[in-house]
């Protein structure tokens, strides 16, 4: 049988499919359905140092192909994480991924101390989130927001792999991608959603109660297709791509334009299954195509 | 939590009222997991988000649920062009239900138009101990009020307009019921205000009640925080889940404040 | 009837439905459908002073709701324009906005000295071309770019508005469109199209011979609305939103968040008498709801 | 230009090879207007680009049209699920169409794999004067030979694996054909190798030949600049469009060099 398995800054995950921060919660709600171990990895809800509420509802709206979020990272806070799930998830035999936030470097540099030498596998760093120091526009819309806070954390994280995700809302996506990296990160994850929005006609109010929300699912999957490919050939850095991957094809366009590893979003709302038929779907592609490493596929479109 | 996800039969479909349809689904699985309260989610070709709706009766002789729903938008417009024979794609029993005393106990379902449904399981439970409190914009919209009379339950209906039963809100009726007799137990589900009146009388009349929200939802599950609604809880307020610490509520817990 | 004509920096339309540019080619082929008089505008083939061959083909790709162009703005150039499309176009009765594009500052300002009284109504001026004088990054993608083609084309615009047509792949579109509207821009059209990317995993080449190319259609219509929604609380000049519009509903929702008229691109391509479908519904809409002048429900959305 | 968009019914739905299937649609204006070589353009419900299947017979008593396609994506795949009685959103007739000549002048059509359709209306035109080279990839894939026949054509049949008629390519047979009988003109569609090397012969032996080309399409009638191909005139190279200025082109003016 083929090799699907992946290591990415020295993690080795059994299959490149992981399921996205914020749409899995942490890990429990698809258990009755199959195992996490069926999973490459999986990266949890976004972790704050305290505890946050999170948005006023409507927070989901649907768009053609696509969603609107603004669930604003309600999170329990990292202790609870560390009490009341972290327990439970370690034995899943899955790759743990904490996907962590902050509103200022401080509470970057203080979320990512704690869960350094928690247990999971792999921080990822959501620097979508507003700089609430600077007027509130997000750390990963300039390269010096984004660099700093990369800077600031780099030396809280010493025992497992540093990932930084990056927001698509950007002129240029490449040189974000390269600030970090020269910080120190040891992987990209890209992409987190297009800023959206929408408004319900009879009412004249935005449907989202948080005016504004996060696009993803299969409408954003050409620019995320894009924005990985163009990263990957700017960093040395493993890429790990999502954005609106739904099939097995996806997951294979997806590596092919240059991701070492994919994660499942807004598919698993339609479709629960989606990772675990995505997993089925390239062992058979390699198999029917004899292709014997998955890796071999990575980052190999050939441009015109 | 114990659902499953699947394609199935659809039994059954029928057009209960101007825009209201009832699928009987064939799930043998999942009609021996469902309770009263909880709900389907329910896929429709060509749309991203699933369709939450209430499990309106589970027959357990046919291993299969009924669904009743009403067309509100583009979504349910599509499901109702289903035939019986079609397939659906479900994903149930989600949420927690409604929480059942024992059936000598005395209970009111208090239900507001589509909000009727999801009370049926509870009239079938109770029996001749329930009563109903059903409202409806016009006549052109009732549902099911042979259902939960063939269940035993005393149907008190009303209508916006007077075109059927009494013309009013549910809300005076009872009022009047109360009075009449206090139950154990009151159920609620129905357009947010009409929950927000109906929490206000059990309060005033000190009778627990539980009350079944609607919220717009991506997983249905619980994995996305999608379906946010305030709750309170020893005085604190958070935001619960309808999905999956929902969709029913102790009425005492629901912050109508927003 | 209600009123449906709407006014933008002082020319008026019928209604406020206009043919997005590349999408209507001159205006020719779908007249055997229906008369151009029915539309509100046309905005015409983006234009350079040249004739361009455009990109090699495949120059379309289909995305989930959407789809990806590289057309590389084909055209004849002005001249033959002047000569062989517009004497066509002059009389039939509808708004005619000339979209005109160049590779660097001087082409731009020529082509638009060429049009400004040449019987086009309007001239929309595309900054999203490379900008090939500085590394080929889009005018469109900073402030200081966008505002210096605005500035060298102002003075040339003398009969007609002058629209801008911004680019979304920028990390802040009013910083852009407030850029314009200080160097005199009399309208904002928005949004150009997304950059994306499809790849055949067959034969591990772009779909496009070009790479990428540009999305457009229903996938992006929550990013556009969002900007038109930014936008449109930014600038004091009108705006004229698309993206992805291809319903009356679309059309309305795009309007309340601020949009004076709208554009229609690629639903054309999936229904050709979507223009006409939208003139309908925004006229029932109106007679429906009792409201009698379409402007007053423009940017009338009620932000939570 | 002289097109219609409407939505018509599907008088009758066939399936003719492995994945090759017939539709006949009845839009009497759309079938009074058509000529041998146009195309329709097909929307798949679900999908926002509409798929461009060439006319493959033009049925003026019955008001209809004929196009015959192969699965070859999920568009495709969609359409094949299409039953007679069913409605189907269209285009057409698009595009310039072959240049007939006179009825009594010889032809000789070369079609490969599902270029044969569009070739159909050309045989039945020159009648006992066309002969037909049709290649397929095998014979669960061969199609139409007999309305070739019917039409009075004489057809050569080839196969890539030689599992029904000769084994190889259409071009061997094609040259064979022009040694045997010079015609007055060729008409070829099929994948690009195959044009190209049609169009070589043609020149060979100095004969008329015209080429149905395909390209990925948007609007399907000249106004988005999507299906671009090269082409030389008057010595000079520039981007024809397949939807407004071929699909069908002189093969001299065809750039094959990529
Ligand atoms: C737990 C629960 C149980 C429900 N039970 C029933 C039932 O038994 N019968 C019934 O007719 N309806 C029920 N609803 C409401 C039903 O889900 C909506 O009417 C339906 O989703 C509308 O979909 P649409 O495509 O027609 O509307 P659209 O407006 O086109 O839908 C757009 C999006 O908004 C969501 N949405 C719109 N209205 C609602 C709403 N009221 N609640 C949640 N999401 C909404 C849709 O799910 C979809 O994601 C229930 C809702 C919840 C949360
Ligand atoms: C003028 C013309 C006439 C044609 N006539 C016929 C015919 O009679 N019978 C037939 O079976 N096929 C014909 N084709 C090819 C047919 O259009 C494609 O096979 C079909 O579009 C594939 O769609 P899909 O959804 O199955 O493939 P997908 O790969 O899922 O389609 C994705 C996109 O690529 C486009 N695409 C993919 N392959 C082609 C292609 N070869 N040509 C153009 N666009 C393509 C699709 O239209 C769609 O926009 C013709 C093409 C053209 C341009
Ligand atoms: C409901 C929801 C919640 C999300 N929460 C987070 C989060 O907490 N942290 C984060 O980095 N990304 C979050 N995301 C972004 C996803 O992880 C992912 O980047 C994005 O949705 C694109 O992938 P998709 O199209 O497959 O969903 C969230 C997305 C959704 C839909
Ligand atoms: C095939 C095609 C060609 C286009 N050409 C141009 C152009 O020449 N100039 C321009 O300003 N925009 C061009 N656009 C962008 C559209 O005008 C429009 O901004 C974009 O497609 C978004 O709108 P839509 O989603 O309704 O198509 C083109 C779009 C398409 C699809
Ligand atoms: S819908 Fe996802 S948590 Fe409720
Ligand atoms: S498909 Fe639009 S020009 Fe041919």
């Amino acid at each position: 049988m083929s090799n699907l398995a992946v290591k990415i800054a020295g993690v080795t995950f059994k299959n490149p499919v992981i399921t996205a921060s914020g749409t899995y919660g942490f890990g429990r709600e698809y258990e009755c359905l199959y195992p996490l171990s069926a999973l490459g990895g999986v990266s949890l809800k976004g972790m704050t140092p305290a505890p946050r509420m999170g948005n006023p509802p409507p927070r989901v709206a649907e768009t053609p192909s696509g969603m609107l979020n603004s669930v604003g990272l309600q999170n329990p806070g990292v202790e609870a994480f560390l009490d009341n799930e972290l327990p439970y998830l370690k034995d899943k035999g899955t790759v743990l991924i904490a996907n962590v936030a902050g509103s200022t470097i401080d509470e970057y540099r203080s979320i990512c101390e704690r869960l350094d030498n928690s247990g999971v596998h792999m921080i990822e760093l959501n620097i979508s989130c507003p700089n609430v120091k600077q007027g509130g526009a997000s750390f990963g819309t300039s390269c010096e927001n984004a660099a700093s806070v990369v800077r600031a954390v780099r030396p809280m994280v010493k025992h497992v792999p540093l990932m930084v995700k990056l927001t698509p809302n950007v002129t240029d996506i490449t040189a974000i991608a390269q600030a970090v990296e020269a910080e120190g990160a040891d992987a990209v994850s890209l992409i987190n959603t297009l800023l959206g929005m929408r408004i319900d006609i009879k009412t004249r109010r935005p449907i989202l109660k948080n005016n504004v929300g996060g696009l993803s699912g299969p409408a954003i999957f050409p620019v995320a297709v894009r924005m990985v490919w163009q990263v990957a050939s700017k960093v040395k850095i493993p890429v790990v791509g999502m954005g609106g991957i739904t099939t097995w094809q996806d997951a294979v366009e997806m590596m092919m334009a240059g991701a070492s590893a994919i994660q499942i979003g807004a598919a698993l709302f339609t479709d629960p299954y989606a990772p675990i038929k995505i997993v089925e779907g390239l062992t058979k592609y390699l198999d029917d195509n004899g292709i014997a490493d998955i890796n071999s596929i990575v980052g190999q479109v050939q441009p015109w | 939590m114990n659902y499953r996800q699947g394609v199935f039969t659809l039994a059954k479909c029928e057009q209960l009222a101007e825009t209201t349809y009832s699928f009987v689904i064939t799930c043998h699985e999942i009609a021996s997991l469902a309770k009263a309260g909880q709900f389907a989610h329910l896929r429709v070709p060509g749309f991203s988000l699933r369709r939450p709706i209430s499990i309106c009766e589970v027959l357990p002789q046919e291993g299969a649920i009924r669904v009743v729903f009403d067309i509100r938008g583009e979504g349910t417009k599509a499901l109702a062009t289903l035939k019986s024979g079609d397939s659906i794609d479900i994903m149930a029993p989600l949420g927690n239900g409604f929480s059942l005393l024992e059936p000598d106990k005395k209970a009111i379902v208090i239900g507001g138009g589509i909000g009727v449904p999801p009370l049926l399981e509870i009239a079938k439970h109770y029996g001749e101990n329930s009563r109903a409190v059903l409202g409806f914009r016009s006549k052109t919209a009732v549902i099911l009020q042979n259902d939960f009379a063939s269940a035993g339950c005393g149907v008190h209906l009303c209508t916006d307009d007077g075109s059927m039963g009494r013309k009013g809100f549910v809300t005076a009726i009872l009022k009047e019921q109360l009075d009449a007799e206090k139950p154990d137990i009151l159920y609620a589900c129905g357009p947010r205000p009409m929950l927000k009146a109906v929490a206000a009388l059990a309060k005033e009349y000190g009778v627990r009640c539980q009350l079944s929200l609607e919220e717009r939802m991506a997983c249905g599950v619980g994995a996305c925080l999608g379906c946010a609604c305030k709750t309170r809880k020893d005085g604190k307020e958070t935001y619960s889940h309808v999905c999956k610490n929902g969709p029913v509520f102790e009425a005492e817990e629901v912050v109508f404040d927003e």
